[in-house]
């Protein structure tokens, strides 16, 4: 066991599963010599030679393509998106090739790739550098969605992710590449691709969220627990396949829950899980699902993301809203807006 | 600091100045192009065969449309010595990339007819095995399988085999931006691969000089460092001499290269199009009239290549294939609405699972009769 | 008055517009003398030259770009996406540019366009011919997203989308465009663009819907009817901004409600209606809100294509789950599955 | 059926193969660059006291990034060249669409240094008023301002008065998607667009040689008909005569045009890059001795068009300049949250006047210190 960064996390990963299988390669802007813009791919072409980790030219679209017709060849391509927004270009090849090859020859072309994104922000980063993109590819059938929020979960997913016969799309939570876990590299048992975690156990409300959003929830349940409220947060780390059983267990059992995401809410991925939630435990409600979720605004740079952010606060307040008082119908609107 | 660009590195990789032709328009041969090999007689007398056939195959699928039989079908007629040359100038274990218009390109490579159309039947899969015969499944979205092609054929060079990609590519795919990215990868990485352009003056609607400014889509490859050349796309002779060439050339290592195929695509767009909108019948009449399959017959007769009891031969064939594409297609298509779940993921996810049981559900009730 | 389909309502839009404003564009693939694939820009290159209406090159990125330059250049583009599914290499053009244009030069450049996008199945298409996209467009801050059910609207939406300052993406539900219509051009008040409108009063429950999924919506009603139980039915028409008043005042008033769309469910705008519902209107809810969606599979062609859409039986059964003789949390499963 | 390319079309279109060069790289002039007209004596007297001013605010933004007063600064040092001649090929009327990288465009165009480094100090607006500049916001998905730009050339001479664009991409740029369909538009619809690329030899770590097997990148206008060229970018006389011509031929209704300007990034890609990672310091050194600035002040002072005096108040000016920098950027940034969902739209949704209300709830709290 030992304390990790996740970028340290990621980039062992990948190094071992480049050492698993000869046929795992490693391309995208920058990974080469540089080791990627984040260093995720630091030294893995000095490791394995330029024909397993490789620069391209500067094309996601090509580069997503190019990964396709790889693993279509045998290999099994992890491609690095230097950013969120950048992976826009790439979105056709996502939609229409990655997400639909193994469905439209019945099974016989699968193509276990794995996308790799750096997505949201709280690090400061210019306009197109702080996206969240996660719920475009939740939406669309035929791709696998997942994130860590630990150093641990980021080994094992991205493990796990390479591993996998169907395409996975990765997203990793800037923010907190830099972020230290325990990470014992002997210790897997079933992976976490698919499976939600409870990360802290509590009676009074369930708190969901997922990649950056996790250390937000874990910390309102610590500063809630200083008020008395015991909130149970579960950290999804698998949007897609998403794991209904551990969040459905834990609502019934709390009869509270608030959704917390760092991405523009609208049509999102918490707006999934609270429909889910109460389609699920609505008679174990006693409160309407809360989302927090950042706002429905192109991502705001330096200056104003901390007020964009959905932080500790937000999230508190959210939770108290959960009607422990009972305020019918009310819950959720700050101020009534007529149209 | 900058240099200099030797002039001999861009004529290299800059096209002829006129398409390579081997043959006029009346079937009677031309000095042969320079710095091509011209194909064997027999060859040129099994490309005749399977234009043949796969021009009866292309009407069989027009009929078929017309009767509800196939949901849509593009015809590729006009085009048949770009999609044949496309299938001979491969090796088994080379692949193709093809896309929704090169049916009979694929049934040239030996593919079932049934299977080839199982897309434009209306399934969800593209019928056939795509590792199994090196096909990959016939391409919608325009020029993104450009950029597979260029990752097959580096899986291909990776695996030291001496396989090469060959990708096909409409003239309006090749405004799109996949195009590009999969000629700088190509050129790049030195893919063994090779892209033919079917530049039959069309996309749907819109005619070439709205597609591109260039003096040819040929020119396109200098700017990528890919070695280009432009044919006379209905001279079967010299579009499998220039293809051929290319195959082999990237084969031995000397990487990708372009080639402009001129050609013209004699019927509407789909069946669901209307061509009289967009074209004078003058100029389709000019095209018909300069058929490749005529030319390549008149080309092998005045060779003595060609007798009539060959031609005769071929077009029994043809019937063949056109009666068995008529009873095996012929039926109503039934398939198993429960299957849209199977080939999602290797395993379906829980939310997967629970919606086939729904959907199963709904199914059982309906047998029953006792659905709404 | 007159009865029209709602491709003729859309291409008298298109025409009005342009009389109305010299500077409206039409452009995209086949939109000049073939008047479009589904011949919704028929004749306006007839009447307006090519200056006006015009092809372009086959490549959809550079057709929006081309629209956020001509925007930016004082004139008002009408692009036309072929195909939805050929939306997607525009896919970075829209959502970092023409979505955040406007933000990112603190209101100096508005960018007012509109991207035409048919979307949706039903009508025998092969693959990659019959996607539902609008949620990879909601859930982007910064378009509007717009998509009318009748013809009337679709002539009034498309003027409204044309005129509106910001850009709209407006999505015509094709296997509609042949349903016949009323439409008095004469009577525009204010806009349908961010209003929802109750197609069907009814007092049991709301059912919700969009598109191509109201008529589907309209028939479940009227069988329902049959059956006794009156459904209130609300078309969206305005998915952004969305009309959140129209749609929590119906379901205070029923209590029970269903949200219909054909797009695949997963994180889609019904996600988001239904997330929002249930915050809204928690007390007055005597079951969950309950979903009708597409599954979560590529859109599958022509021979299982009926199964897959969700059809009167599929929202009737939906509308029958709604707890009108109450079974707890076991609305929504059909079969429970353990992960 | 096919028709012939003209020879002399294609070499109208095709670049010189060596980069156009005026004065030699110890500034000695040279044999004047067949078919341009050198720029004149005074223009080329204010391009050096721009250089050295933009040099100047080049090294106090970097200064700026490093005390946390910008959030990223990628600097220009090394292409002011190319940087000049932008701003000096264009007229008031003409359009400028930059990247991320030319601020020293921006400056030598007029715009306020603080108002071009908005942006880049973290706040989420361009800081200039685009129609007012006609300069378009500084681009960072890369080479999706190309296609812009075409669509304001094409806007441009809707309204029928003459104005012209200006494109600004780097090299890795070109590799994109977005670069091929914006100079085939522009082709096809003779926009009057110039595209000019900066080949500063790199993409972040990525070296030419990883992003293009072209001969030059200029090679890439023929296949598009979009006529070409590529000169030294660290020869600012040669440049700006090449960009100017560009710039006049397309104002005379010439269509399009590409120009590859030969430079190289002397600094890292940004503050964040470590640039030692991916390139020897020799390599660095070589271009450094290249100095497009030192060449131009040899060049002037050769010709006795510059003297000691201009130098220092061209460097007074550049003083002055960093200093109101310094003064006017060194202070913490205040933005008002609450602008966040004033510019999404027109008019804020229904959606977004309740979450800006529950943000102003929660800043009022936080204000009263009762937040949490
Ligand atoms: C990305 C994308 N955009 C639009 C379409 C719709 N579409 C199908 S075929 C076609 C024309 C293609 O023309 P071309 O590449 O010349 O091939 P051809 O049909 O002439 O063989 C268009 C616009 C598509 N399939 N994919
Ligand atoms: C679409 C997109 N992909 C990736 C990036 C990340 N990125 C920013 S600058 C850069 C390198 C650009 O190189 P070049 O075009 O040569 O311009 P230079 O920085 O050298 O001026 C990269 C990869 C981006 N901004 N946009
Ligand atoms: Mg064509
Ligand atoms: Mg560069």
């Amino acid at each position: 066991m030992a304390a990790v960064t996740m970028a340290g996390a990621l980039n062992g990963a990948l190094r071992d599963a480049m050492r698993a299988d000869g046929d795992v390669l490693v391309f995208g802007e920058d990974v080469g010599p540089l080791g990627g813009v984040f260093r995720i791919t630091d030294g893995l072409t000095a490791e394995f030679g330029e024909e397993r980790c490789f620069d391209t030219p500067l094309a996601e679209a090509g580069i997503v393509g190019l990964a396709v017709g790889l693993a279509m060849g045998g290999f099994r391509p992890v491609v690095e998106m230097q950013f969120d927004a950048f992976a826009y270009p790439a979105f056709e090849q996502i939609v229409s090739h990655v997400a639909k090859a193994r469905n439209r020859t019945r099974g016989r072309m699968n193509l276990p790739l794995v996308i790799r994104i750096p997505f949201g922000g709280g690090i400061g980063g210019v306009e197109h550098h702080s996206d969240s993109s996660e719920a475009y590819y939740a939406h669309t059938p035929g791709l696998k969605v997942v994130t860590p929020a630990t150093a641990e979960d980021a080994y094992w997913l991205l493990r796990d992710a390479v591993e996998d016969p169907d395409p996975v799309v990765f997203m990793e939570p800037k923010r907190l590449y830099w972020a230290r876990g325990e990470l014992d590299r002997a210790a897997r048992a079933a992976g976490p691709l698919g499976r939600a975690v409870v990360r802290r156990p509590g009676r009074d409300a369930t708190v969901v969220a997922y990649g950056p959003a996790v250390p937000v929830a874990l910390e309102a349940a610590r500063a809630a627990a200083g008020e008395g409220v015991e909130l149970e947060v579960v950290d999804l780390r698998s949007v897609v396949p998403l794991d209904d059983a551990t969040v459905t267990a834990s609502v019934r059992r709390t009869g509270r829950c608030v959704v917390v995401q760092e991405a523009q809410g609208f049509a999102g991925v918490g707006a999934e899980v609270a429909a889910r939630v109460q389609e699920r435990c609505f008679h174990s409600l006693a409160a309407p699902v809360l989302r927090v979720a950042g706002f429905d605004v192109p991502y705001p740079p330096p200056v104003v993301e901390a007020a964009h952010l959905p932080g500790v606060g937000r999230v508190l307040d959210a939770v108290f809203r959960l009607q422990f008082d009972d305020e019918p119908d009310r819950t959720h609107e700050v101020s009534e807006v007529a149209s | 600091m900058s240099s200099k660009t030797s002039r001999g590195t861009v004529e290299r990789l800059l096209p002829s100045f006129s398409p390579v032709r081997a043959v006029a328009e009346d079937g009677v041969p031309l000095a042969a192009p320079e710095g091509y090999e011209l194909p064997a007689d027999a060859l040129l007398v099994d490309a005749f065969r399977r234009m043949v056939v796969g021009r009866r195959f292309d009407a069989q699928a027009t009929v078929l449309t017309r009767q509800g039989r196939l949901a849509v079908y593009p015809s590729s007629r006009g085009q048949e010595a770009c999609q044949i040359a496309s299938a001979l100038a491969l090796r088994e274990e080379d692949w193709l990339f093809p896309t929704y218009r090169d049916s009979v390109a694929l049934l040239a490579r030996g593919l079932d007819p049934v299977e080839i159309l199982t897309l434009l039947r209306g399934e969800w899969h593209c019928g056939y095995d795509p590792a199994a015969w090196r096909t990959a499944p016939q391409c919608t979205p325009l020029a993104t399988q450009t950029v597979h092609a260029v990752g097959l054929a580096d899986a291909l060079r990776r695996r030291g085999r001496g396989g090469v990609v060959l990708a096909l590519v409409g003239d309006g795919g090749t405004s799109e931006g996949d195009f590009h990215e999969a000629l700088n990868f190509a050129g790049v990485l030195g893919a063994p691969v090779v892209f033919l352009v079917q530049n039959n003056g069309y996309a749907i609607s819109v005619p070439l000089a709205r597609q591109s400014a260039a003096p040819a889509l040929a020119f396109k490859g200098v700017g990528y460092g890919v070695a280009s050349e432009q044919v006379d796309g209905n001279d079967l002779v010299a579009t499998l001499a220039v293809v051929a060439s290319a195959v082999r050339r990237a084969r031995a290592g000397g990487g990708p290269f372009l080639v402009e195929a001129h050609t013209y695509r004699v019927e509407a767009h789909t069946n669901a199009d209307d061509a009289t909108r967009y074209r004078a019948e003058e100029e389709v009449a000019r095209w018909r009239a300069a058929d490749p399959l005529a030319r390549l017959e008149r080309y092998l007769r005045g060779r003595g290549l060609l007798a009539d009891g060959d031609v005769a031969a071929a077009e029994e064939e043809a019937e063949r294939v056109a009666g068995g594409m008529r009873e095996r297609l012929g039926g109503e298509m039934a398939g198993d609405p429960l299957e849209m779940f199977r080939h999602v993921f290797a395993e379906p996810t829980p939310q997967l699972a629970e919606q086939q049981a729904l959907l199963a559900a709904e199914l059982a009730a309906d047998a029953e009769g006792g659905g709404r």
